[in-house]
């Protein structure tokens, strides 16, 4: 049942699932109707669903994602597109102030069946206003969830379990995955939608990482196993809730936290990661925890830049041997 | 327009006035805190819009909103028991003043950042056209509202998907002590919604009769698909802005000059006084006795009912001020279950 | 209009042509990768709207400004240098096609958020009124982009304070795959500005010498303390909207109808074969041969002129690409010096 | 030539000198110039100094903010009063991709002589939309610096380095810090803008804090003396960059780190500084770092609600206590 996909054409499949399943799916943005999204994702929708299911918007990214929160109040399930999440900063008041407060400003009286996608990220030489990681902008923001599906398999589980979902939650895509490949069975059973994932098991480090960092993090694997050290890879699959237990679980095992992020490092989403699991693993740890991450300045357009200010393979591969040997020298003193 | 649909207005106005002035005295005690924007002098407009709507209609709100969600019809109870932030008002005591919810009299909120109401109104709106339904939405703004963004996107999608949507002006020219002239290049908002073919209008925001009747025609064209309304409503508020502006930056022959257009007392004056033609001709010739007896005979207005009225509403407010005062705190297991309300119970971490 | 000047444009228009087209080549053959927003077909309203200006007056564009900036007098050099993403580029390489700046020129750079030009130019223009200068802005953005919140906000404050901006936007009726229609209630887009009553035209913007007019009057207001203007120019774009774009959402006939009036081919036509009724009479009446002659010997445009243009642009454009080639790549250092540029050195942690 | 003054004072007198001393300044925002700002910031300036340079808003966050960028790329100086930070979610697109990126993007050519300053924080009953805490969403932010005064002396300091500044600052101030008093003299020097400062000497475990909770961890740390146990009280004063030096300096001594937010823990402004020293620390960190802070969950109405969902003295002792106990017990390990 599993068949070999783009990482575009399984959340088209979760969309359209959940179009032909329930009235209540809408689905808002600009250029997700007759042009089929920007990233192919909405492709085909428009013409089984009609222009109210699948809406055109001018662009309004504040009062779309309004909108979506207001038609979400009277039992619609909207999922809004925000092309890319550069155009989220204009949408931080609904998602913000509105969508993750109304349940609770409300006393419980309305849920937010709401759903928020968009792509972030470094693409390609798309410049400091268009490679924004905004995650960690979210995750300070109690009533949200936040999903960040790395693999085919994970977009369209998480996306239809967010669509079905009463609170409101954020996918954050990735510019560079959706043309990436993986299997999916969509008849498999979805683990619970926060749950981490260990992607590869090894014993001399943890690597706790998310979406496009995931390949690059098990590509590093590879390479240290060939130097002789075993990478476990974690997968978080989630980053509001956060699956402290799946990392803790690792690092009793590993004693050593590397953390990969595509983010500034400044107070980027590694940094919960790591100050959460040190308040919890402090006991066993046998090196500081490191991340590798983001340079702190805005995406530069010249390409080998670009590329030099998010991580490659070779900084994670360097900063596992330092995390390493440092604990060696623990181990010794 | 019908006697006892104006008596209830009437009614409805003196409560509100009854309710807000008691409000502010809850807050000089310290019972109440925070921002407390209250509604003195704008009566008219919620309750001749409220009163043209129907109950499957949805109300959308902003901060300045206890007197919308009376006369929407949430008792008094409730909203002062919010203001207090107990457990029984009417968002469990999580939202307070500028944050009143009724699920189930639609009343879908009072929002605090302005500008929001636009889009919220205009989703609502959305899903009713998708449902063909023929119910609308009323959505509660500002003069100073008008210049946020919210505004303009959110009237050119409703405009250009024909959404039921009716957008109400509170017009009282004022934006905390920034008067209209110097927040607005256009100051006569109602003509702002020509840049989006939005049918609009000014009314005279102190006579709820014009407003009753300019909100029941909108209405009538919004359930016939047409899409948006516009209405300007041009009102004024005679106290500060909120309970902590003591509103020094007006003129006094400015406040003076709307004090004497307040619309409770033109609303009495038009009920107790102000009989058509017709009904004076059937009264007969003989004056105040004759008008009195006429009014009463009627199911007018005489000044025994506005008393009794007059003495049902404080009776009402006090009601609420106590049932407030005696209502439970809620507690963090209540502000959790609040805040997961969407959750169905499931533990995540 | 004087010869030179239209000379000028048409120079301006065939190397905007010139560089859009050769910039896709390379996009081709990988030299310049990214988003690359391309002109032509619209080449008319940025040359007649420029040449309008004056040195003194500010330009705020947004991700589709490469011919902005070349007619503003940038050197093809350095816009082909940044979109190659080098060091010599206007941008140091750090900002791409979507952001050229060039403070020189005042050139304020082109910004990719759509209706981020909005603000920044009446930002611009506050400074100019605050410091009482005869400056100008001169702000352009799409017809999509008149849907952003930021469109009202800074069209209420330009109004409002009178500030000295021209705002322009070139309609090319797409909003990237969404035709105008489908994106805006009211698709005059000029009539939109009268919510503010901010002065508004449309204007045929495939007609060089009509943009070109319609701005100096434009202009000229602005600079006698009037406030704001607004000038909407039709348009069309005959490329997709970006190099990742086929464009297949418009019907081939609706592109055949505006590659007929190309504003390229329409300005060659104007300046080779129409000649006022005073020039004609002055040259004889003997006809084609005179006519050359006449153009010729008044600096008009001979064919043997225009085959100089051509080939002079040709130049410049290969120039351009021969210059970014061999440019070095920005380092690291050149990333953080410019990132502390407004820190003058110090070293803060 | 110390008087006692309240902070709001001691920001209307760096706007007054600054204003006074160049005609590039301007000060921009909702009420601040016939009204004298809803906390009395500009009171007596728009008569002193006329229309063109305090100026009234409409309700226009996005764009007016977006304004102050404009005109600060023309060498104004502008000082943006945006009303209450809860309503900077509307001008995340000019802080963020304007502001923050332009001197980046443009190669360096344009400086950003820009100040947005707002208050935050919880004040009293003004329940979820009104009681934010923003600053994790901008530390993230590379381009830009944070100030987080906690004193009338700061305060004055920080605004006028910010006024004077050309780089995009952003000044967060609490709302409930604007009627409490303290010493200024404005003849005494300042220090740089991002400098930490040791507000109170202590052996035993260092507490780390910035703004409003600054009075309650010294509060906290009086308390905690009169028990036995000695807390040095760090006030960051800059979120961004972060003094690191003035924290590792106290932390080689203590050995015990506890940092009090008032944002929610998740992702809030402690977990770049948890992260941050003890990746700097770790190796003479006696104990895991604690945080004290908000709760995870939105600002509730209710007075005693809203009085637990951000830290109290008793939460800062507690954690303390339990805090040294704790290492305590690793000690005799
Ligand atoms: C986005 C935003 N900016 C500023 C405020 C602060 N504020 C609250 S009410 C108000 C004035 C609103 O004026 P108007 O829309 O005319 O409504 P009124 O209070 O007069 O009823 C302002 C500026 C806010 N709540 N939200
Ligand atoms: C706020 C924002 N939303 C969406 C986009 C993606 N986008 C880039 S260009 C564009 C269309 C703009 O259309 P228009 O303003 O008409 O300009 P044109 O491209 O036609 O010149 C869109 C939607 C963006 N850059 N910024
Ligand atoms: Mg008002
Ligand atoms: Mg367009």
């Amino acid at each position: 049942m599993s068949e070999n996909v783009y990482y575009w054409q399984a959340l088209n499949r979760a969309l359209d699932a959940d179009l032909a399943a329930d009235e209540s799916v809408i689905v808002l943005g600009e250029d997700v109707a007759l042009y089929g999204g920007s990233y192919r994702v909405t492709e085909g929708l428009y013409a089984k669903y009609g222009e109210w299911r699948l809406r055109d918007t001018p662009i309004s990214e504040g009062s779309f994602t309004g909108l979506g929160v207001g038609a979400a109040l009277v039992g619609l399930r909207p999922v809004v597109e925000i092309m890319t999440i550069n155009f989220a900063l204009l949408a931080m008041d609904a998602i913000i102030n509105m969508a993750a407060k109304i349940p609770f400003m409300s006393g419980g009286q309305f849920p937010m069946p709401l759903v928020v996608r968009m792509p972030g990220g470094v693409a390609k030489q798309l410049a400091a206003q268009h490679s924004q990681r905004l995650e960690q902008m979210l995750m300070n923001v109690p009533g949200l969830r936040i999903a960040v599906p790395a693999t085919p398999q994970d977009a369209y589980w998480q996306l239809r379990q967010a669509i079905r979902s009463d609170e409101p939650i954020i996918i954050l895509e990735h510019e560079s995955l959706y043309f990436t490949q993986g299997s999916l069975d969509v008849s498999l059973e979805a683990p619970p939608m926060h749950r981490a994932q260990v992607s590869r098991q090894g014993n001399d480090l943890t690597i706790v990482t998310y979406s496009r960092m995931l390949d690059l993090s098990l590509r590093s694997a590879e390479q240290l196993a060939e130097k002789g050290i075993g990478a476990e890879v974690i997968d978080l699959r989630s980053l509001r809730p956060l699956d402290w237990e799946t990392c803790t679980a690792s690092l009793e095992k590993t004693r050593r936290l590397l953390v990969v992020e595509e983010d500034s490092r400044f107070a980027g989403a590694g940094a919960e990661i790591v100050a959460g699991l040190t308040e919890r693993c402090f006991y066993y740890l046998d090196a500081p925890p490191q991340r590798v991450a983001g340079l702190e300045m805005p995406t530069p357009f010249n390409a080998a830049l670009e590329a030099a200010s998010i991580p490659r393979v070779a900084d994670i591969v360097d900063a596992a041997e330092k995390l390493c040997a440092d604990s060696q020298i623990k181990d010794k003193g | 327009m019908e006697p006892d649909v104006l008596r209830k207005m009437l009614r409805d106005m003196l409560l509100a006035r009854a309710f807000e002035e008691r409000a502010a005295g809850e807050y000089t005690k310290g019972n109440i805190s925070g921002f407390l924007h209250l509604y003195p002098g704008e009566e008219a407009v919620a309750v001749g819009v409220l009163h043209a709507a129907e109950p499957a209609d949805y109300i959308v709100s902003t901060y300045r909103e206890h007197v919308h969600a009376l006369v929407r019809g949430l008792p008094a109870n409730v909203v002062m028991a919010e203001l207090f932030g107990k457990k029984t008002g009417c968002s469990g005591g999580m939202g307070g003043s500028m944050h009143l919810f009724d699920r189930e009299r639609r009343f879908m909120g009072g929002y605090a950042i302005v500008g929001e109401t636009f889009p919220v109104a205009t989703g609502i709106a959305y899903a009713i056209a998708l449902r063909e339904l023929p119910e609308a939405v009323i959505c509660f703004f500002g003069d100073g509202a008008v210049n946020q963004g919210t505004f303009h996107e959110s009237l050119n999608m409703a405009a250009l998907w024909k959404l039921p949507v009716l957008f109400v002006c509170e017009n009282n020219h004022y934006q905390i002590g920034t008067e209209i002239h110097r927040h607005s290049a256009v100051a006569e908002v109602y003509k702002r919604a020509g840049a989006y073919h939005v049918p609009a209008r000014k009314i005279d925001g102190m006579d709820v009769l014009a407003v009753h009747r300019a909100t029941q025609e909108a209405l009538a064209q919004i359930r016939s698909g047409n899409g948006p309304q516009f209405l300007e409503f041009e009102t004024y508020r005679f106290r500060g802005h909120s309970m902590a502006d003591p509103g020094s930056y007006r003129p006094k022959v400015e406040l003076q000059a709307f004090e004497n257009e307040d619309p409770v007392k033109v609303v009495i004056a038009e009920t107790v006084t102000y009989p058509s033609a017709g009904e004076i001709a059937i009264a007969g010739p003989d004056n105040i006795e004759r008008l009195k007896g006429h009014l009463d005979s009627n199911g007018h207005l005489s000044s025994r009912q506005l008393d009794a009225i007059r003495i049902e509403v404080a009776e009402v407010v006090e009601a609420a001020v106590r049932f407030a005062s005696e209502s439970p705190e809620p507690t963090l297991a209540d502000a959790e279950a609040a805040l997961n309300c969407n959750r169905h119970g499931e533990v995540l971490i």
